[in-house]
């Protein structure tokens, strides 16, 4: 029953595939995606971590700390932007998001 | 057979009486809570308040139990059925997750652990899923409003709270975020006295994050009925009623905690500064503080929204960043 | 000056302080001015507006002769009525409700009967355990009558001055 | 055209018109209670003062507009201060007697009298003695008598003279004593209850309506009677699930504003005997089923029998819709076997539509001189055209010739004769009548289905034809020749065609083909008024409204909706076409008969190709493309009806023997029942003397 | 026995951080996607905790359960964003999507397994100064001395996201009557107010 890295390890690397088929597999709903790219953050956190305690050395950590506030900006602009173009198209469907391309 | 008893089932059982010891007073003051809130302001309105239930009413939040008990259980057509019935469940359990690390005597809490005030304070800022989740399950538009006011409101006074907080941990230094080391570093002088500005702040934050009169916006009966909780009945009322009421105790404890010395004697004569005597300085402390809510509901009129958001981020976060910087200045300059 | 003091004021929160002293001296030191409600009661007005009752005359005919003009003039539509002829080829109501559930207590059916046959009377306390219980039918409203039918009497002759 | 000015507007006006009608004319507001636009003028309840003023000035006292033919050039005031006070006084006086007892008056909330004491009257009165008290009068089953409210307007003793044509109402004594009575018997009329309606407070109100409810309460519902073949134009008035009365709607061309009783009193009939689910026959037991059951019945009988052993009987009072619908369900499968002439009446054999219509119109009577009936009395069988003859012949330039059994029509009729041979006398101008049909300018022919509904009824229908094409009654702009029906739904089915075609079996066969097996399944939609006892033998499917005749021998029971239940369309015997509106919803799973059969013909695997009503009527209207016009009627070019034949020499039968009893629901209703028993079983002076 | 529960709790956690994950992303509704994506990071957190990372799993709760979750509730809810039909796009980009999935999958399970990682690892490198401090200390240690640049690095990221979140959404109304306290403040007696004499039955002209 012991608890290796490696089960970190297979946690975070699942998280990452399913936030990367979220991206993939959603063509509709911004929401999700930025959703999904937290989620992938989150399994990068996970590996920070298994790995700081891991080797003993708390970089790790203080990276998953600095992610966790980048993280935090990027959701917070996203969502921001997001919301601006809800008011102006009435809707957030991805396919309308490409109008912008010009 | 015995071995497993002595190692898996009689520490578990261990730890269930533990947990018995603080949750049921904490439960029964809850209840008592929503007399003594009954009480107060009857008597600052001239009037009697509940007396008829019991002698001078005591028996009135049994009362209220049972009726509320017995309701019809009420599902808003096009709710969402599983998050509305999530919803008060969360709240209820959030605010007695939280007194897991309260400690009440110089050797007790249930988990002593070093973070204990982050985690009293991650826990706390759970609180606002419950009250989203209920507005946004209820399927109706003033549930809705209330929680979005509530959720900002909470988020917002966060903020101020956190720094708060940062100050006090600067204050006690190494161990800062054990709550036990932050009470035992009040011991020649509770931080009331040194951050009473702060003091100030945190118990009005705490008003804010309880949606306590005279920030209770998101359950103005004046404009949205009720606010959050307003399809819920029965015991999901009762659950969202219980988790108010344990949230401004609990504040309060942490309020005591942070600021007056916890479980700390007033003065150390006698047996006043003893062991034993330490949970009734606690409980005493506390039951003043949640006095002082009911006071302050009873004295002052409810807030604008837009005043409400202003106070918190135009008046209390700079001040309780200058207090941040203005203590860890004096502490880095005096070398305390 | 006053600028410096008023500001002072409100950094110390003075105002609120003074506010709270007088609540908190009020806490203590106020008389209780509230009735004990079930065990006292309030002074009512003869034109006190609460539970329906159908009144009958002093031979004990009922008053109502079913013209429905309550039932017209009811802003709720509350008021249900029923009506044929009698055995002895009077107007009578077979049926006459009011559901309380709707009622808004405006006392415009006591205003509208030209036989003072529906009047509120003085009861408010008639909570009941089941919504069904609030949909008073004729025979309620008469039992009504037949129990409160001094007050309302009373009441009526007080208030007759004034109409 | 002359003019006149009322309250300095200038109008122009035919000659002969009282001041009132000039008043009225010019939009001014002259309130009344004695005047009555088909009444003859009475002049006694002085509500219409006006003053007047010619070149010579104003006249010295208000005169009674009324009953003051208008000159040229006459000045009208109704607004002036003296006219004010002079209703004032009116008003007054009028209400001295008048109990104030609105809250239990019946006429409450649409009398005229309280209308007008509000717009016109004082606000007190000044009488201080007690009020006189008047004995009540026994009217007969349909009228109540609250004689005390009377004001003595006597429209009632008018119309029961001029209109209804028995004169049993009178006004007694003078002065203080004066009162309204019945003179001998109680009121002999099928249009009694227009009584109630023409009295203007609450003396004469309708006894089976009294006191059930006030008129505010009413859903009013504009639609078309079904009793009878003239279709008045009525309007229901409904609360809730019920409808509590009905009220004649203005018609000028079809019931003026009358309405005949059984018209007005039998919808008590409507909520009594309803079949308000299906049934399906079992071990010889009725027992109550469910839609999809009662389906399965009729589709697995519908389905195993041919063609041609199946027929269709269309009732009395079916919409054109469903007996569309039922058709096109026939045309389907292939049967021809179908009719709407449940009494077997000779017509549509031989001639063209204008042989089973009224074609004179009702209106039309007002230009004849000479009616000859054949076969009928109009008096039962359509009471209001019955009305219109009398209202023709008390202009004293009509003579009414009458072959059948004499009856008393409330005008003077010479009964000619009892049966065809007299029709074939008057062909060959030897009676009496044929001099008067001879000299006449526009001579009539009405023929009765008595005349018809025999077996040589196709005869007679031609011997008639002949009469009226001999005697110049088919004219250019004029045609004599009518028919007149007691089924409302029959002109319609006619119309499309309801009707055994190219070697179908009609009635008689029908019956005849069920008693010896070669009909297995018959589907009567309403149809009861035959001796359905006959179908014994037969698959019967009943699709109907009350458990009548044809309920009780059906083998499945599809519950429909009676004429005030449905949307549907109806050609009267002039075939007029007008539609009726639903009043209230059928009860229980009773549904509008069209959807009824629409279902059936999904479960029959033949869906109908129309899924609203919208679709169906337009089926309907491109089918008989004169079914679109409503309230119109389609021409019909003349052409001699009925077959030439042998004539059997009985005499003609009445075809109704009890007025108010002739379809389902007036056979269901209370109050016809009562009607029938004062009025049929001669127990009228019995009732009366009860009453008193 | 501890093992045995660390182990149990362990698998707990994971799984429902798995099981949450698949339904953020799965989810019909958007704001039961949100809901789940809290339930990820809170249990994510409790992972840290078994892991002995309590400051980090704390400020995971704080930073991202207490407020950008939170942001992402309120965004959901705001917009009504419908139903979340996942398989919509999948004939587009299905393909594409599986394969890149399954590809990153797979080189991360190679990666884990051929435990490539393990062979340079260094000992256990702490700091011997550090020793006997607890792990928020030390972290605070670390932070405010070798990483000092990149701790200012993310709080300016931090603030110019908070301009740029502001300036977005901030929207200037016309027609909206506002408050404006100091005016309120300074308005005197004599500029309000006016007396006048009202003749009866005229009114104020």
């Amino acid at each position: 029953m012991a608890i290796t890295l490696e089960h970190y390890l297979v946690v975070g690397a699942l998280l990452l595939t399913i936030g990367l088929f979220g991206i993939l597999l959603n063509r509709r709903n911004v929401i999700i995606i930025l959703m999904s790219v937290e989620l992938m953050l989150l399994s990068v956190n996970v590996n920070l971590i298994a790995f700081s305690t891991e080797l003993g050395d708390l970089t790790g950590q203080i990276f998953a700390l600095l992610i966790l506030t980048v993280a935090a900006a990027e959701a917070a602009i996203g969502l921001a932007i997001l919301v601006v173009f809800f008011r102006n198209r009435g809707n957030i469907e991805i396919e309308d998001i490409n109008s912008m391309k010009g | 057979m015995i071995d497993l008893f002595l190692t898996v089932v009689w520490p578990g059982l261990k730890i269930l009486l533990t947990i018995l010891v603080v949750i049921v007073p904490v439960i029964l003051g809850v209840a008592y809570m929503t007399l003594a809130e009954r009480k107060v302001i009857a008597a600052a309105q001239f009037r009697h308040g509940p007396n008829v239930v019991g002698p001078f009413g005591v028996l009135q939040p049994w009362a209220d139990a049972l009726k509320l008990m017995f309701k019809e259980v009420i599902l808003p057509a096009g709710a969402n059925k599983i998050v509305f019935f999530l919803a008060p469940m969360l709240t209820f359990a959030l605010a007695m997750l939280a007194w897991a690390v309260m400690p009440i005597t110089e050797n007790f809490a249930i988990a002593d652990i070093n973070l204990g005030l982050l985690y009293l304070f991650a826990i706390s800022s759970l609180g606002v899923y419950g009250i989203i989740m209920s507005g946004w399950a209820s399927n109706s538009k003033y549930p809705f409003l209330g929680a979005l006011r509530s959720a900002a409101q909470m988020v917002s006074y966060e903020v101020s709270m956190g720094l708060i907080i940062i100050t006090v941990v600067i204050t006690v230094g190494a161990g800062g975020f054990n709550l036990g080391n932050i009470v035992e570093a009040q011991r020649g002088l509770w931080f009331a006295i040194p951050h009473f500005p702060m003091f100030v702040v945190f118990f009005i934050s705490a008003l804010a994050e309880t949606n306590r009169a005279p920030f209770d916006l998101p359950e103005g009966e004046s404009e949205l009925v009720a606010g959050y909780f307003l399809e819920y009945s029965s015991m999901q009322f009762a659950l969202f009623f219980l988790g108010e009421y344990a949230n401004i105790l609990l504040m309060s404890a942490m309020t005591v905690t942070l600021f007056l010395g916890g479980y700390l004697s007033p003065v150390d004569i006698w047996f006043l500064g003893d062991v034993w005597m330490q949970p009734i300085w606690f409980v005493l402390k506390t039951s003043f503080i949640a006095f002082v809510f009911l006071w302050v509901r009873a004295t002052v009129p409810r807030y604008r929204y837009d005043q409400l958001m202003r106070l918190g981020w135009k008046v209390f976060l700079p001040l309780s960043l200058f207090w941040v910087v203005l203590t860890s200045g004096v502490i880095v300059g005096f070398g305390l | 000056m006053f600028a410096l003091i008023s500001s002072l004021r409100s950094l110390l929160l003075l105002e609120l302080v003074r506010g709270m002293g007088l609540t908190l001296w009020s806490m203590f030191t106020g008389r209780r001015v509230t009735v004990n409600y079930p065990y006292e009661k309030g002074v009512l007005s003869p034109r006190f507006r609460g539970e329906h009752a159908l009144r009958r005359y002093a031979t004990g005919e009922e008053r109502c002769i079913a013209c429905k003009l309550c039932e017209a003039i009811c802003p709720a539509q509350a008021i249900t009525i029923e009506a044929e002829p009698r055995g002895d080829g009077s107007r009578r109501t077979t049926r006459y409700d009011i559901d309380m559930t709707k009622c808004i207590y405006c006392g415009y059916c006591q205003e509208a009967c030209p036989v003072d046959a529906i009047v509120q009377g003085p009861n408010y306390e008639f909570s009941t355990e089941t919504r069904a219980e609030l949909y008073y039918d004729k025979d309620k409203l008469l039992d009504n009558g037949d129990r409160w039918e001094h007050l309302i009497a009373a009441n009526i002759a007080q208030d007759a001055a004034y109409r | 055209m002359p003019k006149a000015i009322v309250d300095g507007v200038e109008v122009e006006f035919e000659h002969g018109m009282s001041v009132l009608q000039v008043a009225e004319l010019a939009g001014a507001e002259v309130p009344r209670f004695c005047y009555h636009d088909r009444l003859s003028v009475a002049g006694n309840c002085r509500m219409c003062l006006v003053e007047v003023e010619d070149q010579r000035g104003r006249a010295p006292k208000p005169a009674a507009s009324c009953a003051l033919p208008c000159s040229d050039g006459l000045m009208v005031h109704t607004r002036t201060d003296k006219v004010k006070k002079a209703r004032e006084g009116v008003m007054e006086f009028l209400l001295l007697n008048h109990p104030l007892d609105c809250p239990i008056c019946d006429q409450g909330g649409e009398c005229d009298l309280q209308d007008q004491a509000q717009a016109f009257g004082r606000d007190g009165s000044r009488f201080a003695e007690n009020k006189r008290a008047v004995e009540e009068k026994y009217m007969g089953p349909l009228i109540k008598t609250i004689m005390t409210r009377c004001i003595q307007c006597t429209r009632c003793v008018r119309f029961a003279t001029e209109v209804a044509g028995t004169e049993d109402i009178g006004l007694l004594n003078r002065g203080e004593h004066a009162e309204i009575s019945t003179i001998e018997k109680a009121v002999q009329s099928e249009m009694a209850g227009n009584l109630v309606d023409i009295c203007p407070v609450g003396a004469l109100t309708s006894k089976p309506y009294a006191f059930t409810a006030r008129p505010w309460e009413l859903r009013k519902t504009p639609s078309i009677d079904a009793m009878d073949a003239v279709g008045a134009s009525i309007r229901i008035d409904a609360r809730g699930r019920s409808v509590l009365r009905v009220l004649p709607r203005l018609h000028e061309d079809v019931n003026e504003e009358w309405l005949a009783d059984k018209s007005r009193h039998a919808i008590d009939g409507l909520s009594r005997q309803r079949l308000d689910r299906p049934y399906v026959r079992e071990n010889g037991k009725l027992r109550p089923a469910s839609w999809d059951e009662a389906f399965k019945a009729v589709t697995d009988k519908f389905n195993a029998t041919a063609a041609d052993k199946i027929a269709a009987i269309a009732g009395d009072q079916c919409d054109a819709e469903s007996m569309f619908a039922l058709k096109a369900l026939m045309d389907a499968k292939g049967s021809k076997n179908m009719d709407c002439r449940q009494d077997g009446a000779a017509l549509a054999e031989g001639g063209n539509r204008s042989g089973w219509l009224f074609n004179t119109t009702i209106t039309g009577l007002e230009e004849a001189d000479v009616v000859l009936l054949v076969g009928s009395n109009p008096r039962w069988e359509a009471p209001l055209i019955n009305a219109r003859i009398r209202k023709r012949f008390l202009t004293g330039e009509l003579q009414v010739f009458g072959v059948g059994a004499p009856h008393d029509l409330s005008y003077q009729t010479d009964w000619v004769g009892a049966g065809p041979q007299t029709l074939s006398d008057i062909v060959d101008g030897r009676t009496a009548a044929a001099d008067a049909l001879r000299n006449a300018k526009k001579p009539v022919v009405i023929v009765g289905q008595g005349a018809l509904a025999r077996e040589d009824g196709a005869a007679v229908l031609n011997m008639a034809g002949q009469i009226a094409e001999k005697y110049g009654a088919i004219q250019d702009d004029f045609n004599g020749f009518n028919v007149l029906h007691t089924a409302a739904a029959r002109v319609a089915g006619l119309d499309m065609g309801f009707l055994p075609v190219e070697g179908g079996k009609g009635m008689g066969e029908i019956i005849a083909g069920a008693q010896s097996g070669e009909i297995e399944m018959v589907y009567l939609l309403g149809a009861d008024e035959f001796d359905t006892e006959t179908l014994r033998n037969a698959f019967v499917v009943y699709q109907g409204h009350h458990g009548d005749a044809g309920a009780s021998v059906a083998d499945v029971i599809l519950p429909g909706s009676a004429y005030t239940e449905k949307n549907g369309i109806y050609a009267n015997t002039e075939g007029r076409v007008q539609a009726s509106r639903l009043a209230t919803f059928a009860p229980g799973d009773a549904r509008e008969d069209w959807t009824i059969l629409r279902a059936l013909s999904g479960a029959l695997g033949k869906p109908l190709p129309f899924d609203d009503l919208g679709a169906l009527r337009q089926a309907l209207v491109e089918a008989v493309p004169h079914m679109g016009g409503i309230d119109q009627i389609a021409p019909a070019t003349w052409a001699l009806p009925g077959v030439a034949g042998d004539m059997q020499d009985s005499a003609f039968d009445p075809i109704i023997s009890n007025y108010y009893m002739t379809c389902p629901i007036s056979r269901t209703s209370k109050t016809m029942a009562e009607c029938t028993e004062v009025y049929m079983a001669g127990s009228l002076d019995q009732a009366r003397q009860a009453a008193e | 026995m501890a093992e045995i529960i660390t182990g149990l709790t362990f698998y707990l956690f994971a799984a429902v951080t798995i099981a949450s994950a698949v339904m953020v992303v799965g989810s019909r509704n958007a704001v039961h996607s949100v809901l789940f994506l809290i339930l990820a990071f809170f249990t994510c957190s409790a992972l840290f905790v078994l892991r002995g990372a309590e400051f980090v799993a704390m400020i995971l709760v704080i930073v991202y359960v207490g407020a950008v979750a939170v942001l992402f509730l309120f965004v959901v809810m705001m917009l009504h964003v419908g139903e979340n039909r996942l398989f919509q796009g999948v004939k587009r980009f299905g393909l594409v999507g599986v394969l890149v999935g399954l590809a990153v999958a797979a080189e991360l399970i190679i990666v884990i397994t051929t435990r490539a990682f393990r062979q340079d690892a260094p000992a256990a490198a702490t700091d011997p100064a550090m020793a006997d401090l607890n792990v928020t200390e030390a972290l605070g240690r670390i932070l405010y001395t070798d990483y000092f640049l990149l701790f200012q690095m993310s709080g300016l990221v931090l603030l110019v996201a908070m301009i740029g979140a502001i300036t977005l959404t901030l929207r200037q109304r016309d027609g909206v009557k506002k408050q404006s306290i100091p005016q309120q403040i300074e308005r005197k007696r004599d500029e309000a107010v006016a007396l006048r004499k009202v003749e009866s039955g005229k009114g104020i002209g």
